[in-house]
């Protein structure tokens, strides 16, 4: 009897114990947090990327890590953190800020939320946003960068309508997210604006790391006259590549070039993320930091579309798409002088 | 249940904590062989769990949605359905209870939180009838049922979020719904608030007296043991199935919308992708039992919160965690160590003699019920 | 539409071998929820050897060695520890997609993917005419067509197979015809774990070259629900299967077609849709036929 | 390609002599059989007499090699055959006919002689014609009419038999023993059945039959033995220096028997509590639809089904409780008609049941007492329960019905097959009992306990309860039933008032008669 008690009592007064301790504690969390991340904060040499992708992308994530190196050589304490789940994100920021951190990176739209809960609560961290709309009202102690990817992606549709023989060209996305959602939208804006006659195809993979049916959806966008590729789903891309392989069709591709890519990736449509990154966060060191908005597109070259290093291995056409080019820098002129005007339409369709 | 266990009460309450133990080590083995050091990871992960206040914070964060969820899944284990949606019905009621914290959002508070909350919990438990109703009327397997409505989910979610509910702040360039007005937030970002503990104490009681002290806890036990005996004694058990799958799915429809009204605020796509394997491993852990789950759920909360505490600290990978949670659920219902080791015994101490004799259960045909 | 046939079998490929494998493990009498863990774990250790050494050859061997270890974990633990079958399956498949992650990271440095030099090896490459697009199909999609034939015949044709479908059908019938029950359970995890391997290394190896985390993305649990779908029968497993790949296929293709007219979101999920109308159908089919399910599954909690 | 096998075995007709010596089993402590020792020589017919329970189905599994022996050996002519072998066992020429078979449900009758007869070990290709034809062959030869792609699920529990008998010996055994091969077959079945065993035997096998009707060791067997609670009681002896009482006592055992007595006749007056009229209804494959079957009982009556197992009997007790659909016809309890009523409400009003299987349908083995005590009273117990009355109560209950147990916390798999049953009595047998359904309710157990069993049947009719007995026992009913009804075919083909008399019941349970 004592025995069977004894063991059925015990895990209720350990829970009973624990959930206690954990409401009291609970209770004071924040103010201690907060005074231990003051003291830290004084330094001033930690930074901290948190990105909601893991790295080895060879794509925006990687091109992140590189910036942290730069970071890293200029004396900067970094740290890495892939934070895939989106609701772990606030404790994670909230997590770096408390541990003392004194700039906190973040890459693309999933923080917006969170920043905004977690920034004003550490008014000492500074948040640099990544590709981010910009705040309204503004937070003090956050930096976003906007990324224009629209006119990158307006560009890739003047090359591709350009260059396609079919007159069909294809769009691919990682997830139907919103910013891909414009992207497509500039990207059809850019084909028609060059050639009326124009179809363009899309899909989205329904993941950024499914290689697998990015290749199927590639192949079977080839076999319906496709010709041309914008490939915007970042692991998911590599498929698009190995199916144009096979059907000797191009790729705009949405990564870093590597020995794979050649033959078929005639353009790279692409951000400096790591630089743009690198350079706004060695502004605070230099004393001109300042919050708010900081726009990096075509003109600042924090976005680009440039010919691919390995055209030359393309098997046919790679004058044509040099050609091409001609009119993609003239439209890239137009776009930065107004001239042109990039929709921006992040609805689906 | 028995086959699961094993025998008897004691071994019932410690194999989870060796098989836990065993795992962890095992863990940290790897993690160390693969050259982290592992005082570190050790020490960040005691300072990432429990080490401050903060840490705390974050084990209660994680452990509530963990504990909601088990709790429902342990009643749905018990009636012998092996329902594993759970990851689908919280999303179905993070989006139903959003959906209305939304529409209304000019509502009071008072009204407004426990109407969001109830209509988390209908769209959890419609969501999980889908693959219930399946299975006791057509006999549709629902392992597979219910994960496909995992995948469902996933891209409901999604839609949701860039879709009809799309936060249109700015460019609108994020997957996710506009916040919820502060004032119908049961909880800041920390995740933690009286009101959701109490939330927890209550679910926590309800489903220690379901379990002990209502003929329906009963039923629903005889029915996960003998399904066939059950409709002899009069007991309906597809109907005691249907309950089963409406209560895990309703308690997994809560989490969700606690989820979103409590630490999100607002749905992002994708949130929280293995809270619903990982309270299947809450569950199993606790053996089904509601206070046990308790236990079983604030660990799990610390270990969760450890291991997102790590990468801030060290360089630890993230499928570091996933692989740990794995390894649990590999060795969680071993139950025959035991009985090996006493054969083992006994063998060793019967030396050579004539003919080895194990043991050996009486050579029956299973009793192959409803349940198959 | 000779295209859209090898977009569907490429789809189907990882799908159909891997739902071979549980159709031989349930068969036996083992629910096979680890398809998706040894998918991954098959693709990793593909991948990982052909950029370790350059060999397909070696890729494939090793790929295979590491399933018929997981296997053979996969049986002791339910077999002499009385692990629950299930749980342990899912388990499996949770510590493959942990471990391979974490393999990722420690052996490669990337957490995201890794590329392999060599690919498998498509033996119609460089054909023309109407048979051009078969060239596109890697060796292990030929292969999968040959093993379901010899999944049919062993099954159905051999006596081996006869026994092997006794132990699930009637674990003491087969006891008292003399067949050693666990032992037939552990081959069936065998073969399972090599066809689950080849299955894996299409999936990284056939056309894209690399593993990345997660590359399954679920194709596992695709597998088993086409061996219920299937009946747990050869030909039916693989007729499942390629209904999946038809599936995907047409998928894409209407993504292509009509984007503007339907989100995304909803052409994605259509194959678990009818996954689940095709389980219903099925049930519903055997229930009217007054059948029961064939292969013993131990609910027992 | 494929080489031909030889057809399976060549045809010998040798029998061998089957030794078992200090044969002990334990199942999880408990010991099922204790130091048999016996020796059956070829050349004859040997029956293994016992009750339930004593030990024969573990007996013959140890000399088949299906169960390991924790001591002792088995040995067949000289070969001393390795513990738990069934390959082994097999080779040797021991083959083992099961009560229950073991065949298959979903192969065809072809497909399981294959599974049988195949050579061990070998992958052993077949062509489906060249399987046909051989399980034709075989079938034929055994004298059993059965197409060989039958699925085994579908077919009778009679053809069954006539598959499983014809797949052991196929290959031509040494040893063949039969585990109550007698308990499915109505007479003349039986009858063709015992005249194959002796002809086997005259051709030197060596034939082991698990019996237990003395008519029918007598009937039979050229040498008999006993077991009682899983010892040899009685070696095997020539039948000829036996006679039945001599066999009976070695069965029973010293026990002194308490014959129940015969139930007083109710009152002719009294009400109908029970009416079946013109019912239909299908359990499942095993079991014929009940066929417009009526029956009306009274109060205190009881009235026994008879008939050989897989006539409707099952259709009909499952559709009385209510697990099983009404087709057409019509069921009332107390004059109210549940025909559609689900089982709750008719136990509600109520209905008892003792059901077939007390393991499966009975009790749950891995629930506590006082959980499958508690499970009764569905329906109208209060939604909140308090465990401790239900302890308590259980307690009372099990203590008034003598069962042996230590907590009422205890798994319910620990009990004896007796105890069970009585827990099941101690949980149906309460107040408001008004229709009682009792299916089989001594099978397996002792004399003590069976004859307990049959006494709270006669005190259930006593107190005014309708009682309806299904059994395979005549003896039995006989013994306790006001009318004996019985079924062929799903229908009610005869009705029999007291005096009973054994021939025309055993004549109509096969055809024969007419009432």
């Amino acid at each position: 009897m004592s025995l069977r008690t004894g063991i059925r009592t015990t895990p209720r007064l350990l829970a009973l114990g624990a959930l206690l301790s954990g409401l009291v504690l609970a209770g004071c969390a924040s103010t201690s947090g907060q005074a231990g991340q003051a003291q830290d904060a004084a330094d001033g040499k930690t930074v901290a990327l948190v990105t909601p992708q893991k790295a080895g992308d060879n794509g925006p994530t990687d091109n992140l890590v590189a910036g942290l190196d730069r970071l890293k050589e200029a004396g900067y304490t970094t740290r890495f953190v892939a934070a895939t789940d989106p609701s772990s994100h606030e404790s994670t920021l909230r997590s770096l800020a408390q541990a003392g951190t004194s700039v906190i990176v973040v890459s693309f739209s999933e923080f917006i939320q969170p920043i905004k809960a977690v920034a004003p609560e550490f008014p000492d961290t500074r948040f640099v946003h990544i590709y981010a709309d910009p705040y309204k009202p503004t937070i003090p102690n956050v930096q976003t960068v906007v990324f224009d990817t629209r006119a990158p992606s307006y560009l890739a549709g003047v090359l591709a309508a350009t260059v396609s023989k079919t007159g069909v060209i294809g769009f691919v996305g990682g997830t139907a997210i919103p910013p891909l959602y414009a992207d497509f939208h500039a990207f059809e804006a850019g084909a028609k604006a060059t050639r009326s006659d124009i179809s363009i195809k899309s899909a989205y993979v329904g993941s950024f790391g499914d290689p697998v049916k990015g290749q199927q959806i590639a192949q079977t966008m080839f076999n319906n006259k496709v010709d041309v590729i914008l490939a915007y789903a970042g692991g998911s891309s590599l498929g698009v590549v190995r199916a144009a392989d096979q059907a000797g069709a191009h790729v705009i591709y949405d990564n870093a070039e590597t020995p794979e890519t050649a033959g078929s990736v005639i353009a790279v449509a692409s951000q400096h993320y790591g630089d743009t990154m690198a350079r706004n966060v060695l502004t605070i060191p230099a004393g001109t930091w300042k919050a708010g908005e900081i726009v990096a597109g075509l003109a600042e070259d924090g976005t680009f579309l440039k010919p691919a290093a390995q055209l030359d291995s393309v098997k046919q056409g790679a004058a044509e798409v040099r050609a091409a080019f001609e009119t993609v820098e003239d439209v890239k002129t137009k776009i930065i002088n107004g001239a042109v005007d990039v929709p921006f339409n992040t609805e689906a369709g | 249940m028995r086959r699961l266990l094993g025998d008897g009460r004691v071994a019932e309450a410690v194999r989870p904590i060796v098989v836990v133990a065993l795992s962890l080590l095992l863990a940290v083995g790897v993690f160390g062989l693969s050259g982290y050091p592992v005082a570190g990871i050790v020490g960040g992960a005691v300072e990432g769990s429990v080490g401050s206040a903060a840490a705390w914070t974050q084990t209660l964060r994680w452990a509530i949605p963990l504990l909601i969820i088990a709790l429902g899944v342990g009643i749905t284990f018990q009636a012998g359905y092996f329902n594993v949606g759970a990851q689908g019905q919280m999303y179905a009621g993070a989006i139903g209870a959003l959906a209305v914290g939304l529409a209304l959002r000019d509502g009071p508070a008072i009204v407004v939180v426990p109407l969001a909350l109830a209509t988390g919990v209908a769209l959890g438990a419609l969501w999980a009838l889908v693959p219930g109703v399946l299975r006791t009327r057509l006999g549709a397997d629902e392992v597979v049922t219910s994960l496909m409505m995992n995948f469902i989910a996933v891209l409901l979610l999604e839609w949701i979020c860039v879709g009809p509910l799309k936060n249109q702040d700015g460019s609108g360039q994020a997957a996710t719904t506009d916040m919820l007005p502060a004032a119908f937030r049961i909880s800041d970002g920390s995740g933690v608030s009286p009101l959701m503990l109490g939330i927890c104490a209550v679910l926590v009681i309800a489903a220690v007296a379901l379990r002990s002290r209502t003929r329906m806890g009963l039923e629903i036990r005889i029915v996960g043991r003998n399904p066939v005996m059950a409709e002899w004694m009069g007991i309906r058990s597809s109907r005691v199935g249907l309950l089963v799958f409406g209560l895990g799915g309703a308690t997994a429809g809560l989490a969700g919308a606690v989820e979103v009204f409590g630490p999100l605020g607002s749905l992002r796509a994708g949130f929280s992708p293995q809270m619903g394997f990982m309270a299947v491993i809450v569950a199993l852990v606790a053996a089904l039992g509601p206070v046990r789950t308790l236990v079983a759920a604030l660990f799990f909360g610390a270990l969760r919160a450890a291991t997102l505490y790590l990468p801030v600290v060290n360089d630890l990978p993230l499928a570091g965690l996933d692989m740990l949670n794995g390894m649990v659920a590999l060795w969680i219902t071993v139950s025959a160590v035991p009985v090996i080791l006493a054969r083992r015994a006994a063998r060793r101490t019967q030396g050579a003699a004539t003919v080895a004799a194990p043991v050996e259960k009486p050579v029956e045909k299973e009793a192959v019920g409803e349940h198959g | 539409m000779g295209d859209f046939l090898v977009t569907c079998l490429q789809a189907a490929t990882p799908i159909w071998l891997a739902a071979l494998a549980g159709m031989y493990a349930q068969r036996a009498g083992v629910v096979h929820l680890g398809l998706e863990g040894l998918l991954v774990s098959g693709a990793f250790a593909a991948t990982a050897t052909a950029v370790g050494t350059g060999s397909i050859v070696l890729a494939l061997a090793a790929a295979v060695a590491v399933n018929l270890v997981l296997s053979a974990l996969f049986w002791v633990l339910t077999t002499y520890f009385k692990a629950n079958v299930m749980i342990v399956g899912l388990g499996l498949s949770l510590t493959a997609a942990g471990a391979t992650g974490y393999a990722l990271v420690v052996v490669f440095g990337s957490e995201a993917a890794i590329r392999s030099p060599i690919g498998l090896p498509r033996p119609f490459d460089g054909l023309s005419g109407p048979l051009a697009p078969l060239g596109d199909l890697s060796i292990v999609t030929f292969a999968a067509v040959v093993l379901s034939w010899f999944a049919w015949w062993s099954i159905r044709r051999t006596r081996a197979g006869l026994r092997l479908s006794a132990c699930g059908s009637d674990p003491f019938a087969a006891k008292s015809a003399g067949v050693p029950v666990e032992r037939y359970r552990l081959a069936a995890l065998l073969i399972g774990g090599f066809l689950c391997a080849l299955a894996g290394a299409e999936l990284s190896l056939a056309q894209v070259q690399s593993f990345s985390d997660g590359i399954s993305q679920g194709r596992g649990y695709l597998a088993f629900a086409a061996v219920l779908l299937g009946g747990v029968a050869p030909v039916g497993v693989s007729v499942a299967s390629l209904f999946f790949g038809l599936a995907a296929a047409l998928g894409i293709q209407s993504q292509v077609d009509f984007n503007d007219a339907l989100p995304p979101q909803f052409v994605l999920m259509a194959p678990y849709v009818v996954t689940i109308v095709a389980i219903s159908v099925t049930a519903l089919a055997n229930r009217r036929r007054g059948r029961q399910q064939t292969v013993i599954m131990e609910r027992t909690l | 390609m494929i080489p031909r096998r030889s057809p399976i075995r060549p045809a010998t007709r040798d029998g061998a002599t089957l030794t078992c010596a200090g044969v002990s089993v334990d199942f999880g402590g408990f010991r099922a059989l204790s130091d048999v020792t016996a020796t059956f020589p070829a050349g004859q017919v040997h029956a293994v007499v016992g009750q339930n329970g004593a030990g024969k189905t573990t007996l013959s599994r140890v000399m088949a090699g299906l169960v390991t022996p924790a001591a002792g050996t088995v040995q067949v002519g000289d070969r001393l055959l390795p513990g738990g072998n069934v390959s082994e066992a097999r080779r040797n020429g021991v083959e083992l006919v099961h009560q229950h078979f073991a065949l298959p449900p979903d192969f065809t009758v072809a497909e399981c002689f294959e599974l049988f007869n195949g050579e061990q070990g070998t992958v052993g290709a077949f062509s489906r014609a060249g399987l046909t034809r051989r399980a034709a062959d075989l079938l034929a030869g055994a004298g059993a009419e059965v197409a060989p792609d039958a699925v085994i699920g579908r077919l009778p529990v009679e053809t069954l038999q006539a598959v499983e008998i014809a797949r052991a010996l196929a290959s031509c055994p040494k040893v063949l023993i039969l585990d109550e091969p007698t308990a499915v077959l109505p007479p003349p079945a039986m009858r063709g059945l015992f005249d194959r065993l002796r002809r086997l035997a005259a051709d030197g096998m060596c034939v082991i039959v698990v019996l237990h009707k003395m008519r029918e060791v007598f009937g039979v067997a050229d040498t008999a033995c006993a077991l009682r609670a899983g010892r040899l009681v009685l070696e095997p002896t020539p039948i000829g220096e036996l006679d039945p009482a001599t066999l009976s006592r070695a069965v029973v055992g010293d026990v002194t028997v308490e014959a129940a007595g015969t139930t007083p006749e109710p009152a002719t007056s009294a009400p109908v509590e029970l009416e079946v009229r013109e019912l239909g209804a299908r359990s499942g494959a095993h079991d014929a639809s009940a066929a417009d079957v009526s029956l009306r009982i009274r109060q205190g009556e009881i009235v026994g089904v008879a008939g050989v197992e897989g006539n409707g009997q099952r259709s009909l007790v499952e559709a009385i409780v209510g697990v099983t659909g009404v087709r057409s016809g019509s069921i009332a309890i107390g004059g109210t008609d549940v025909s559609a009523a689900p089982v709750r409400e008719r136990r509600a009003r109520g209905l008892r049941v003792i059901p077939f299987e007390r393991n499966v349908e009975g009790v749950s083995l891995s629930s506590a007492l006082w959980e499958n005590h508690a499970a009764m009273d569905g329906g109208r117990g209060a939604f909140l329960i308090t465990p401790q009355a239900l302890k308590r109560r259980c307690q009372e209950a099990l203590r008034r019905w003598k069962v042996s147990y230590r907590s009422v916390d205890q798994q319910t798999g620990n009990l004896s097959g007796g105890n069970v049953q009585k827990t099941i009595l101690a949980r149906e047998i309460t107040d408001g009992l008004r229709v009682l359904v009792a299916a089989h309710p001594t099978r397996g157990l002792d004399i003590a306990a069976a004859s307990d069993v049959r006494g709270a049947l006669v005190r259930a009719a006593e107190a005014g309860a309708a009682v309806l007995v299904v059994s395979a026992d005549l003896e039995e009913m006989f013994e306790v039933c006001h009318r004996v009804l019985v079924m062929l075919g799903g229908r009610v083909v005869a009705t029999f008032e007291r005096p009973f008399d054994a021939e025309p019941v055993g004549a109509a349970m096969v055809g024969g008669g007419g009432g």
